[in-house]
């Protein structure tokens, strides 16, 4: 077996990656405090440069690397170009946030390029050790990264909540796995696909792991009801480790299920479809409902993102690529929302004080008029109000809920999207209708002016002409 | 020399994005110069418009101005515009009252005048989108997006309970809307296409109509509004500013009129015919219910905001009547429903200058006196007799004076309605007398007798700005009243193909 | 009943009892000694299956490296042990009712009773190897070519969890007071000592 | 007759997982005893593992489980480094105790 | 000569324009010189269309002005019908209008007391008068001269706008602005059945030209409506109700007559123009224009003639007890339009029609004679409060007994002419009511007599009982008072014998009233016409003067002869005076139903309807549930691990439970 067998030129973006994150590494030991940026932008180049490297990957179609471990192919070079740009932008909105906290540590951009690099090969895993794997090292670097503000009590204790809960449904996973391994005799997804469609008297076993390998799903992207931790990690989390939980790991996760349900599970379609429809309308149930009662904003949103991740799941449990590539559609544009609206979280916050109220935005169209017409358009497009993209995504979903003949769940779905607006408009009525409270001055770097502002208006600019986000995504499945 | 250009693009795309030019400009900058500049925007969409007046071709009932371009391939979605007969007239009106609403809002509003200025003529875009829009989900963008800028003029200008008005305001229409999406995307399923026109001619079976005609009738009832989901309305108008409150009933409630005519009715007709009985119910309920209700208002607004759900409900019955107009056998010809269905549109059309006459006169006295309880006033004809003269006009008009353009519609409605049946056309005739009592007894309470106290007494009459306002349109109201046929004439073509249409079944 | 099938009931006895230990007991060191106890069944069990490279790891990597991290943890934060039983007896209906139920659904499926999911031919009778077979060889040898990526990341993982286990608790204590010798070579003058210009007062 | 086959070892899993998560259940007083489960629950999924790559002649499954093993160690290294860290900021690892968020 | 006849409603409209726009520059002097000349012209140019169609013998004239709207190839045009019927309305609206103008200049010389100081509202008030008159006989002459019933609905309202704008004139009072209200109210109750009638029209004939629609009644005549399930109704008697419910309205026929009285709140000129001589008598003149649809209606005109002895009756009755001196003149202008109504009902058109026109010059003469006292008397209108003044009055005492003596039917009058030929024709109706309308108007005839000159005395006769200081300062008014009503009072008397052979025996009206062969009436009546001085020779001998001579004489003996009668009188039936003087409690009852009840309803909706029960149940119900469980489903969400473990292992046994074993 030669080198060029492996094909590891597929693999460069990771490789380099994982290079230059062990670089990073390496220097911070070795630099002081005060030269701490320095980290940062190693770890931004780093970034760049492999988000430069997955966009020149000599890609044919699809490509099998490390004995069909590794695959690369159009869905996992979106994807990894998504995640790659969305850590890059939560890298730029966490740095002052970090630096105010005193955590601004190079073990900080370590965890997060290690992340990256999980999520990468989550993405592009092609075998269920591969998917185990690249899943481990993503939810260990999180798990790490939440209790990172290590004096903050609700950072461990969300910390702790994550971490046992993330390994209960790892060994729901594990155990999913051994019988899905076990009854098609192969770890390879593509064997898989093949054993269940051969599968007569073992199917009941197929979806009996198919039940608990979806139930790891579902907890990663936080549906009801494997979404306990959602809240709570959402609020307990330094907001710099909240955005960056709440925005590329849900491509990952999505990644993770295009490869588990679709990949290699594709034939137990009507199954894993009626589990989805549940969980779906749990989702948007529990999620817009008890948004409603939440006073902290990031437990707001977190809840939120429970109901948009079962506008995610009816995309997906439709089953058809047009749908596949609608779920992705909504997926990307969630994490560009939810990154926008942390970022203006985190603006809010400076040393001593977190922006965690939803009080805390009361009159910011008095402060900054600017920042809070960004949250507008942001909070509407996550409600799905027109002319943002969170529209189109929805539209985008429900149309394909229709065409499968399911109205009564785009009735539900929209139901509970009307639920949902309540509370998102809660957020503009306090910036725009009610006074000052906290009349301090914003202060934050261009950089993160710049950055935040281009976020939220792609928002409403992918709002005004969606076409060419919603081809990418229906090219990838093509 | 209009005629190469894109017309309704410009006239829907200038306010916009004359509208974020205001809100760059921004509230450091001077008041004055930003008023100046959002004037000279909705000017020119005005005269953008008179473009489209000029050269439309009302013998035909064809799209006209058709701009179609693809937007959204994924989806079949164009960014379609044209105009028909129908939509035409509604954009004028847009238009016509934005100059006045920029106008009425002049040294008002002291507080962000450009976010102000900006929010409306924003809006004017958006809504113009909403009546040039041939795609349906460009329609629901534009329908939706008008949302935004409305929540925000009520929340932010508006009176003492604006949030609860404005959320009230917002998640009613929300809800409704989010359910004629459904109904699109369902029509989208089962014809390939979101242009509206396809679905004008597409197949459905009574069960398919009748459920898209109810989610449509959920978006467009709660906009027109209809009894029993009227209820924001009055919360909306009385917290909004003075200009929210004329493109509230100017404009805004046309939309959902206007949805019935081009969505409910020619889409589904064979529903519409099932179920018009709920829809005149609806409305004639509206009509004298709310008259009653309209009657015992303390606050004014609040009364013309009632008064609007009551002449609101004139033009849902004539757009609903016309089923039952050709199958009454005593109506031997089947004539009335062109009828009604005219009479319907010129309510619309009316009723925007009347209740936007209305809500700028209550506006004139606000800004005095802020108040607008009505026993707080009293003889106010004594210390501002030129605006008594208006109001007194206004108020007959709102009542239905003949010569006035608020008598076109309801005449025409109230007769086409008796060919159905007469019990149609006497419960809307109630609103002679109802429409006349609540009106007059708040005339009589506010502008007669004698002075009631000394902040009445202290009233200055309207300064030129407000008398250009009013004159304006108290002639727009009189020259409608005096003579519709120009009026009638653009929509005809239109109505009466749409009436062929919806004559024949679907199913 | 074979040897074989002898061993497999007793490490299986002994498994089940060490768990249901590992979940009852009262005190965490006893969990804590149960689990290496329940390590210990399997690895005999792993035996049976022919994984013997495995059944040793797990002793020696388990029992030697991470059950003793456990214990440590369990000592050195010194739990209170009255407190550990509290709301057990409550919750214990409930609890072992789920478990039986979850685990009755579970043996319906892969057990000896309910559908046949393991009819599959291949699934019937292991093949037993040769006594000269290596299963460490084995592994090792795919494991380094075939398997050559994951246990590339398997070792980011670990370092992950070194560089995580680091950043959380290594702490330099704040209070702690230490000199830093540099810090004192490069002591000036001005940062020592401030001359004062003060004016002479004025008598009255 | 009894016989050892591929089921027996499944259902040995079986129960042993669901003693783990009967275990996760009961346990309200001490995260380590939770940690403790999770390793029972992983040792279900390996005995599955071990008993397939068996059955099937496969070396995967047991490939399989040596990364999960490898992984479990980082696992409860990581796991005990929040231990601590939690138990610094609030003097307890009383599972009762680690609800200061919720609603 | 079509521009001529536009001429005539746009020579007032330019009045009204200039005084009502520019009062303020063009001044008091200004206003009533545009006004008057406005008027003046349309007056000349009326009588010379009066001339052109009477005298010339033109033909009826019937063309378009313009075209208001076309839908569903139905015109809606604006449009002229001339003809007799049209140019004997015109001249006398006109003609008395231009009356009223000059009259106004003296009435309202001082407008500026009645308005408080400081108020914008009175300072141009003077000409806003004028503009409104003129405005209304714009109105008016829309309203008589035209030839579709969009254009008559719209004249119609447009008068009841101006009625309401002079009723309240005097804003500052708000008996006044309460008056005003009413009347428009009370006016849309008619408005309401009469657009309810043109909407039966346009459906029956789908037309609104008045032609076009008489052409098709004759088919109509055997056609049924059903309006209750079951029961079918004469289309063309539905439509005839419907549209004399406008006409009661406007013509304040019982039930709807509550507003007339109060609308004497209104400047004394405009109860003589507007609520005595011309818009009152709009229902009158609507009917028989109408009359190619009422006389195919038996019913409708039973209905009419029934409703109108009621009022003439009734109405005048409450006159009786009045004290007010304008509100004598109301009830007695309610009661003769009772009168006329009943000819109406008697398919005697031409009958009313000549009744109007007579109506107009004395009643008009009357109400600018009390106008004139109340000048006089500094705007005192309590006629206990006057008496003896013939001496100070004289040429208002005079013209008032004129006015008198021709309201009560004394022969020769004009009143007489056209009395007595309602009477007459009355009897010889064959209609179902006729009898009761036959005794009705008789005893009319009575307490018409009694009123009148109970007023009559107790104003120029008698003890004076005004305070000193107004019987210092009494005078005669000046000759803009006076001089019409010399001007009317000429008419008063001439005009009935004049016109008499022509228009209620002759063929005046031609083509423009319709009688059906079957309705003989007029026809029997006519029969006994020799001239008009056997008509006045008959007229000594018929019950009717005997009625009026034991009136007069009534009033005389217990107003002079007697003073302390009346008040024994009252004593004695003093239930009967209650509930004369309580205008039999309909206002009270109006008040109740109507005024309170609505509003009471509106109450009720609004708090329960729309506040309670929509906003408060539903939606902020809704609301509210849904934050009620929220705030429930939060506390799932615990805090606690076990529970979130728990939960998973619940999700975890529920899908398989359902999708393996199940």
């Amino acid at each position: 077996m030669t080198l060029e067998a492996l094909n590891y030129v597929t693999a460069w973006p990771e490789i380099f990656l994982l290079a230059m994150a062990c670089l990073v590494l390496v220097v911070d030991v070795f630099i002081s405090d005060a030269k701490r940026d320095f980290s940062y932008f190693l770890s931004q180049l780093t970034l760049i440069g492999t988000f430069v490297l997955v966009m020149t990957v000599p890609v044919d179609g699809r490509e099998i690397a490390f004995n069909g471990m590794f695959v690369q192919d159009s869905l996992s070079i979106v994807l990894k170009l998504f995640i790659l740009a969305l850590s890059f932008v939560t890298f730029v909105y966490s740095r002052e946030y970090l630096k105010d906290r005193n955590i601004f540590k190079g073990e900080y951009y370590v965890l997060g390029l290690f992340a990256v690099l999980g999520m990468m090969l989550m993405v592009s895993a092609n075998n269920l050790l591969m998917i185990y794997l690249g899943l481990e090292l993503l939810s260990l670097c999180l798990y790490a990264m939440v209790a990172f503000n290590r004096d903050n009590g609700n950072a461990s204790e969300a910390a702790m909540k994550y971490f046992v809960l993330g390994a209960i449904a790892s060994g729901m996973l594990l155990y999913g796995m051994s019988i899905l391994y076990g009854l098609s005799g192969s770890l390879m997804l593509s064997d898989i696909a093949v054993a269940i469609t051969q599968a007569d008297d073992s199917r009941i076993g197929m979806v009996f792991a198919l039940v608990f390998i979806l139930v790891a799903l579902a907890f990663k992207l936080g549906a009801v009801p494997f979404h306990m931790w959602v809240p709570d990690v959402y609020q307990g989390s330094p907001t710099a480790v909240t955005v960056f939980i709440g925005t590329a790991p849900k491509l990952a996760g999505f990644a993770m299920i295009m490869r588990l349900l679709v990949e290699a599970m594709g034939e137990l379609h009507t199954d894993w479809q009626q589990m989805l429809i549940i969980l779906s309308i749990l989702s948007m149930a529990t999620g817009n409902i008890i948004a409603i009662a939440q006073t902290n904003i990031k437990r707001m949103l977190a809840y939120s993102t429970i109901s948009h991740v079962g506008f995610i799941l009816l995309g997906i449990l439709v089953g058809t690529n047009e749908a596949y590539a609608s779920a992705m559609f909504y997926t990307i544009t969630y994490a560009l929302m939810s990154l926008g609206a942390f970022g203006i979280i985190m603006l809010l916050a400076r040393k001593g004080f977190e922006a965690e109220n939803i009080d805390d935005f009361k009159g910011l169209n008095q402060r900054s008029p600017w920042f809070a017409f960004l949250m507008m358009v942001l909070m509407l497009s996550m409600a799905g109000v027109p002319p943002t993209v969170g529209f189109w995504a929805k539209l985008a979903v429900l149309n394909m809920v229709v065409q499968i003949d399911m109205v009564w769940l785009a009735l539900v779905a929209v139901f509970f999207s009307i639920i949902g607006v309540f509370y998102y408009l809660r957020v503009i009525k306090v910036m725009y209708f009610d006074d000052v409270v906290d009349d301090q001055p914003l202060s934050c770097g261009r950089d993160i002016q710049i950055t935040l502002s281009t976020n939220a208006l792609l928002v409403l600019a992918l709002g005004l002409y969606p076409a060419g986000l919603m081809s990418l995504c229906i090219s990838v499945f093509a | 020399m209009f005629a190469d250009w894109p017309l309704l693009s410009l006239t829907v795309w200038v306010p916009i994005l004359g509208g974020i030019a205001v809100l760059l400009s921004g509230d450091k900058g001077d008041a004055a110069g930003v008023r100046r500049l959002a004037l000279v925007i909705a000017v020119v969409t005005f005269i953008l418009s008179l473009g489209l007046y000029t050269g439309f071709n009302s013998s035909t009932a064809e799209m006209q101005f058709v701009e179609r371009h693809e937007w959204i391939s994924a989806f079949n979605i164009y960014y379609h515009f044209g105009v028909d007969g129908i939509s035409m007239p509604l954009i004028i009106l847009t238009t016509f009252t934005m100059i006045l609403t920029i106008i009425a809002g002049w040294e008002v509003i002291k507080k962000k005048p450009a976010q102000y200025m900006a929010a409306f003529l924003i809006m004017e875009g958006l809504m113009i989108g909403v009546f040039a829009a041939l795609d349906s989900i460009l329609f629901y963008v534009f329908w939706e997006g008008m949302l935004v800028p409305m929540f925000i003029l009520i929340g932010v200008w508006g009176g003492e309970r604006r949030v609860y008005a404005t959320i009230k305001f917002f998640i009613y229409t929300f809800i409704g809307s989010v359910f004629m999406l459904v109904a699109l995307i369902y029509m989208y399923y089962q014809g390939g296409s979101f242009a509206i026109l396809d679905m004008h001619a597409m197949k459905l079976s009574m069960d398919e109509q009748l459920l898209i005609f109810i989610a449509f009738l959920m978006a467009f009832a709660v906009k027109v509004p209809m009894w029993p989901v009227h209820t924001w309305l009055p919360d909306a108008h009385v917290e909004a500013p003075t200009g929210g409150s004329v493109i509230l009933a100017a404009i805004m409630l046309k939309i959902g009129g206007y949805g019935f005519l081009r969505f409910s009715l020619p889409i589904t007709p064979d529903a519409s015919h099932a179920l018009d009985w709920l829809i005149i119910t609806m409305s004639l309920v509206a009509v004298v219910y709310i008259g009653f209700v309209a009657l015992v208002q303390k606050d004014m607004k609040k009364l013309v905001a009632y008064s609007s759900i009551a002449h609101m409900g004139f033009v849902t019955l004539g757009l609903f009547v016309v089923f039952q107009i050709w199958e009454n056998p005593a109506n031997t010809d089947g004539s009335g429903a062109i009828l009604a269905v005219e009479g319907a549109m010129v309510q619309m059309i009316s009723h925007g200058f009347i209740s936007g006459a209305m809500f700028l006169m209550i506006g004139v006295l606000y800004d005095r006196m802020h108040t607008r309880n009505i026993q707080d006033y009293g003889g106010v004809v004594h210390t501002m007799p030129i605006f008594a003269a208006f109001a007194v006009f206004f108020s007959m008009a709102n009542a239905g004076l003949p010569g006035t353009s608020g008598f076109v519609g309801e005449f025409m409605v109230i007769i086409a309605s008796f060919h159905a049946n007469f019990w149609y056309a006497f419960l809307a005739a109630t609103t002679l007398i109802l429409g006349a009592a609540y009106t007059l007894w708040m005339v009589k309470r506010v502008f007669y007798g004698e002075v009631a106290n000394d902040n009445v007494r202290a009233l200055k009459d309207l300064n030129q700005r407000e008398f250009v306002i009013m004159s304006i349109l108290a002639i727009a109201v009189l020259v409608m009243g005096l003579w519709p046929a120009p009026v009638v004439e653009v929509m005809h073509a239109t109505i009466e193909n749409l009436l062929q249409h919806i004559a024949v079944s679907k199913i | 009943m074979t040897f074989i099938d002898f061993n497999f009931y007793l490490f299986a006895t002994l498994l089940i009892v060490a768990a249901l230990g590992v979940i009852t007991a009262r005190n965490p060191v006893h969990s804590a000694l149960s689990l290496v106890l329940a390590f210990f069944a399997c690895s005999a069990l792993w035996i049976l299956l022919e994984a013997e490279f495995l059944a040793i790891v797990l002793v020696l990597v388990y029992v030697g490296a991470v059950m003793v991290l456990f214990l440590f943890v369990v000592m050195m934060l010194d739990i209170n042990i009255e407190q550990m039983r509290k709301g057990f007896v409550r919750y214990l209906p409930i609890g072992a009712l789920i478990a039986l139920i979850l685990a009755a659904q579970m043996i319906w499926v892969v057990g000896p009773v309910g559908p046949d999911v393991l009819a599959d031919d291949s699934l019937q009778q292991a093949v037993r190897h040769d006594a000269d077979y290596s299963n460490t060889k084995e592994l090792g040898r795919i494991l380094y070519t075939q398997y050559v990526l994951p246990f590339e990341i398997a070792s980011v993982i670990l370092l992950v969890a070194i560089v995580a286990a680091i950043s959380l608790t290594l702490r330099r204590r704040p209070k702690t007071k230490y000199q830093t010798p540099g810090k004192q070579i490069k002591v000036k003058r001005n940062d020592r000592l401030r001359i004062v210009k003060m004016d002479a007062e004025a008598k009255e | 007759m009894l016989t050892v086959s591929l089921s027996s070892y499944l259902t040995l899993a079986a129960i042993l997982f669901a003693i783990s998560i009967a275990g996760i259940f009961l346990n309200r007083k001490n995260v380590i005893v939770l940690l403790m489960c999770v390793e029972l629950m992983l040792l279900a999924a390996n005995i599955n593992f071990i008993a397939f790559s068996h059955y099937l002649n496969d070396t995967a499954g047991q490939i399989f489980v040596f990364f999960i093993l490898t992984v479990a160690a980082a696992e409860a290294a990581i796991g005990l480094a929040i231990l601590v860290v939690l138990f610094r900021n609030r003097r307890s690892i009383d599972v009762d105790q680690l609800n200061e968020m919720k609603g | 000569m079509e521009s001529l006849y536009l001429a005539i409603p746009l020579a007032s409209l330019m009045g009204a324009i200039i005084a009502g726009f520019f009062g303020g520059y063009i001044g008091r002097k200004g206003a009533h010189t545009a006004t008057i000349l406005g008027v003046g012209t349309s007056f000349v140019l009326a009588l010379l269309a009066l001339n052109h169609h009477v005298f010339n013998g033109a033909e009826a004239y019937n063309a378009t002005v313009y075209t208001w709207m076309i839908s569903e190839g139905m015109r809606f045009e604006i449009g002229f019908l001339i003809d007799n019927l049209t140019v004997m309305m015109m001249a006398v609206v006109t003609g008395v209008s231009l009356a009223v103008h000059v009259y106004t200049i003296g009435y309202m010389a001082d407008d500026e007391h009645n308005w408080p100081k400081d108020s914008l509202a009175g300072t141009n008030s003077y000409q806003r008068f004028f503009s409104y008159i003129s405005l209304f006989t714009f109105s008016m002459l829309m309203l008589v001269m035209s030839n579709n019933f969009l254009q008559l609905f719209f004249g119609w309202e447009a008068v009841g706008l101006v009625s309401y704008l002079l009723i309240g004139f005097w804003s500052v009072r708000p008996t006044a602005v309460y008056a005003n209200m009413k009347a428009f109210l009370v006016n849309r109750v008619g408005d309401f059945g009469f657009i309810l009638g043109i909407a039966a029209v346009v459906m029956y004939t789908g037309s609104l030209d008045y032609a076009e629609v008489f052409s098709k009644v004759d088919g109509l005549s055997s056609q049924t409506m059903s309006i209750f399930p079951g029961v079918d109704w004469n289309v063309i008697s539905v439509i005839c109700i419907m549209l004399f419910i406008g006409a009661m309205g406007k013509s304040a026929q019982v039930p709807l007559h509550v507003w007339l009285p109060d609308s004497m709140e209104g400047p004394t000129p405009i109860s003589a123009l507007i609520h005595a001589a011309t818009m009152v008598t709009a229902g009158i003149f609507m009917v028989t224009r109408m009359s190619p649809m009422f006389e195919y209606s038996d019913a409708a005109l039973s209905f009419v003639m029934v409703i109108g002895a009621i009022t003439a009756f009734s109405m005048g009755l409450i006159g009786v007890v009045q004290n007010d001196i304008k509100r004598v003149v109301a009830y007695s202008t309610l009661s003769q339009l009772g009168y006329m109504t009943v000819a109406l009902g008697a398919s005697a058109y031409s009958v009313a029609i000549f009744h109007l026109m007579t109506h107009a010059f004395f009643k008009a003469l009357l109400f600018l004679a009390a106008g004139s006292v109340i000048i006089a008397m500094h705007h005192e209108q309590d006629m206990r409060k006057m008496g003896g003044l013939k001496k100070y009055l004289p040429i208002t005492y005079w013209t008032s007994l004129v006015g008198s003596l021709a309201l009560i039917g004394f022969p020769g009058t004009s009143g007489f002419f056209s009395k007595d030929s309602i009477i007459e024709v009355v009897h010889h109706s064959n209609l179902a009511g006729h009898e009761i309308a036959y005794y009705a108007v008789l005893g009319g005839v009575f307490i018409t007599a009694f009123y009148s000159f109970r007023m009559f005395f107790m104003v120029f006769h008698g003890e004076e009982r005004m305070d000193q200081h107004t019987k210092d300062h009494l005078h005669e008014t000046p000759w803009v008072v006076t001089g019409p009503l010399i001007a009317l009072a000429i008419p008063s008397v001439i005009i009935g014998g004049l016109t008499v052979r022509n228009m209620v025996f002759g063929d005046y009206f031609g083509d423009a009233i319709f009688v059906s062969a079957s309705h003989t009436a007029l026809a029997e009546f006519s029969q006994g016409f020799h001239g008009v001085w056997a008509f006045v020779e008959h007229g000594f001998t018929g019950p009717a003067l005997y009625f009026a001579a034991a009136g007069v004489i009534t009033a005389w003996w217990m107003y002079i002869k007697q003073p302390g009668s009346a008040d024994f009188f009252v004593k004695k039936f003093s239930w009967l005076h209650k509930l004369l003087d309580n205008k039999y409690y309909i206002d009270d009852f109006n008040a109740w139903a109507f005024g309170g009840g609505s509003r009471g309803l509106g109450d009720r909706l609004w708090k329960v309807g729309d506040m309670m029960v929509i906003d408060g149940f539903f939606v902020n119900g809704s609301a509210k549930v849904v934050y009620w469980f929220s705030g429930i489903a939060r506390k799932v969400q615990t805090g606690l691990l076990y529970h979130y473990a728990f939960a998973m292992i619940i999700g975890v046994l529920a899908l398989l439970t359902m999708f393996v074993i199940l």
